[in-house]
């Protein structure tokens, strides 16, 4: 069984990561690639909590602490490597859920999206660990700064470690953290959802 | 040989194979730059409101228009190519001033209902100023006007459903809406242009069969349009001197602020400053992005 | 009079501004003095709201329209050139408006921080226009960008051209904007209260 | 002539113009920099909270406290530049980690609440620590412990006073704040540093009269201290073995997860990262500024 929460909120939450790069991308092609991403985890989200409940009740309703998702969905975006590295760690997770539950609606129709997502982030990994020294080394702060966050998840994956090593990338050999999936969350989360909730929550009961 | 003359009288499409005159060429290059800069500066003053909109279902609408707003740039960009200018070119040309964007997103969205005067009025205006550009002698700009016109067209119908939904809301929304609307209409006027009398490039253009109606014309249109569909929504349009002309067979309707279209223009709008700084440093912050991907590219063609 | 409202969300808005920059700023002795000035600007928010109604009411349950501070208080932090910046000019506004008004409690009271306020950004004005090339670049950056909004309010005086002529700063030619006095505010103010009333808003009536 | 040891026995202190052995001198810069470094890193958790605080009184009021971090982070930095070293030193030191900070700081606050815990538990013990330390035998050490003691017994008061109003308000509200209380307990304990019977540095710390007491001796003092207090607020210490003691007339309480305390310290804790990333990145952000006041220093010496 999928939980419903904890990849609803993992979805909502990377969504409204990937929706503050809207206008923000390096590219026009990657402005389009990125919201597209949100896009498809945001109608995951949507049919997911709507398992758990009323799917606003539980987006604008809800307390940090009330939320289940991974650590690893609300850390900032960071610049573009550390966007990608978190998204190939997140959508390898994912396929590999989606993938293991056949049966479900919503993983059989989100397994197709969420490989194209980690396709999308292992082109940009080897983009940014073979394609200048900069994006080397910016790369490999973000595997540093996001690695710890995998264990949460039980990954890394052997497709992972196999991009990483394609890319000359290394694995970084750091402690592991978690906590999200009993609420205990990193001090981003709750300014994301500040943001996300901000106006719903200064109209109680209106309808939108 | 078919001239490009016969193919204008004839009502044909000039294809990127044809020869054209040199001022043909750069009056489109500048018309298409104009547009598609136009569509991603035109992010911008909805994209902030993505991450706050109050219902998961108007988040998903409101970034997958954003998101189509960034194709439409990408079809642009795309169909001012074929004219032989890259698209870096082009983006120095914003960059640097050079090259405009329309001046209706250089105004604030300062709340929610703004997301909803854009669809209804802004999208209205470029969709009635944008519809004859389907049929535009240069075959490249026509057919991307075609696929934008239809996306555009679903946008202005949910921005007209998002403000439905606000003016019959609770009565913080239905204020929230109407301010909206005093705020974005006569602006929305002013994306037709000078009026004709003042117009510089329309009368090439309209021989060229790039533009197909004057300004004055269109701006009528749009009048017409909106009168009735403002009723419906039972808001207010802020013109004292709106009113139904028998005679004409058309809306009357007040004077348009031109100094505040021209100081708009020439820099001094609200968000000027503002949309061209948030570009540049997207664009500054994408620099070592594109580089890599262009070593990692160099690298793989080896 | 000084006009509670206007000058209390002035006052308000550019306090939580300067709290952004705590553990954030260049040197210790500047998170000391960026505080310091932020407690200057919200005790006096606090005397004058409290004139208006009910402080907390009046700061957390308004919406970004109904707020009267003027655009230059809104306006992001930037860099630390933009802070400062937007320092000198607010604090002669309100050193002149305060110094005009001696039979104000607030403006009694206030007229001396306030002096210290401009004092103090006057002195890093001169250490960034006359530091490095790179200060001089930055803070003229900053000029251009917050000039604008220096109209709104009737300035700049003699004080801010003289501090500018010292430090070899030019006077920028820009239009000018306005439109904060009627709520009609710049994109950065909503964020901006989206933070500052997300928690009050949260829990509907309890008491802190 | 008065000796270094004459001083240490006579109860006096030694000032920086007095000969002290070089070890005595390299234990107290280390003390003293731990120290200053926590008082910075220690703005983190709380600072965070400043553009939240849910009333205009507790925003001054948190403000105000974190202010007066950054200046015990000032006498402290003072203090260690009697003994010859520079706070940029420091500073070069906790970048890159051959100094540290307390661990308590590695710990998130992901409520309002964590407000008021920080306040009664954090700086609650920290003052246990700390008030030997105003009679620590280096001057300028015990001197600026007496300024800090001042400042933080007042701070505590006023956590206790808002984790008071928390757990007598709604129901959230005391959730929320038996929450933190459950979330800060054992980390205030580990802030005493490891049982005596592995402590290190101790020893000769007490016979140079830098520290007074054990490490379980502060503690106890610490449990003892609040228990009471957590009755009051109407609080559970998160401890089923905390009970008094009559025959010890102490209260005894259960044991400290000491794998947790050395995970954290060794770097491995919810924040360490986030700490550090954070520090650096302001400290790299000031650069240019605290370049351009040099240059302007130089040039008006000139």
């Amino acid at each position: 069984m999928i939980d419903a929460l904890e990849i609803g909120d993992d979805c909502l939450v990377l969504s409204q990561r990937l929706c503050q790069w809207v206008t923000r991308a390096p590219t026009l092609e990657e402005d389009v690639a990125l919201a597209n991403l949100a896009l498809d985890l945001l109608g995951q989200a949507r049919l997911l909590l709507s398992r758990a409940g009323d799917e606003d009740d539980l987006a604008y309703l809800r307390e940090p602490a009330q939320f289940r998702n991974c650590l690893l969905v609300e850390q900032p975006n960071g610049d573009f490597a550390h966007t990608i590295v978190r998204h190939l760690l997140y959508s390898d997770f994912l396929f590999d859920l989606y993938d293991r539950h056949p049966g479900d609606d919503v993983a059989a129709k989100g397994v197709k999206e969420i490989a194209y997502h980690r396709d999308y982030a292992r082109l940009w990994i080897l983009r940014l660990g073979l394609g200048t020294d900069e994006s080397h080394r910016r790369t490999t702060a973000a595997l540093e700064a996001l690695w710890p966050f995998t264990g949460e998840l039980s990954q890394p994956s052997p497709f992972v470690l196999d991009v990483l090593r394609e890319a000359s990338l290394a694995v970084p050999d750091v402690a592991q953290r978690e906590g999200g999936r009993r609420g205990e969350h990193t001090e981003h989360l709750a300014p994301l959802l500040a943001e996300l909730q901000v106006l719903h929550r200064a109209h109680p009961g209106a309808r939108w | 040989m078919v001239t490009f003359q016969d193919l204008i009288d004839a009502d044909e499409r000039v294809e990127p194979r044809d020869d054209m005159p040199e001022a043909y060429r750069t009056t489109l290059i500048r018309q298409i730059a104009q547009h598609a800069h136009s569509e991603i500066i035109g992010m911008q003053p909805e994209g902030s409101w993505i991450t706050r909109a109050p219902s998961l279902k108007r988040k998903a609408i409101l970034l997958a228009k954003v998101q189509d707003e960034a194709g439409h740039g990408l079809y642009l960009y795309g169909a001012a190519e074929t004219l032989g200018v890259a698209r870096e070119e082009l983006l120095d040309a914003l960059h640097d001033g050079r090259q405009r964007y329309s001046s209706i997103f250089n105004y604030p969205t300062p709340t929610w209902a703004d997301m909803g005067a854009i669809g209804w009025l802004v999208d209205g205006a470029a969709i009635v100023n944008q519809v004859p550009l389907c049929r535009c002698s240069y075959g490249p700009y026509a057919r991307a006007m075609v696929r934008i016109c239809k996306e555009e067209s679903f946008h202005q119908r949910q921005g007209y459903e998002l403000l439905h939904t606000l003016a019959h809301g609770t009565p913080e929304q239905k204020s929230m809406a109407q301010d909206a609307v005093d705020r974005w209409w006569w602006p929305s006027l002013m994306m037709f242009g000078p009026p004709d009398t003042e117009s510089t490039h329309s009368a090439q253009s309209m021989a060229w069969k790039i533009k197909r109606h004057s300004n004055d014309d269109l701006r009528q249109r749009f009048v017409d349009m909106c009168v009735p569909q403002a009723e419906i929504l039972g808001l207010t349009l802020p013109d004292p001197d709106l009113r139904w002309n028998a005679g004409r067979g058309h809306y009357d309707f007040g004077e348009i602020d031109w100094g505040e279209f021209k100081r708009v223009l020439a820099g001094d709008g609200p968000m000027n400053r503002e949309r061209m700084a948030h570009r540049k440093s997207a664009h500054d912050e994408g620099a070592w992005v594109r580089e890599a991907a262009r070593a990692y590219a160099a690298r793989s063609a080896r």
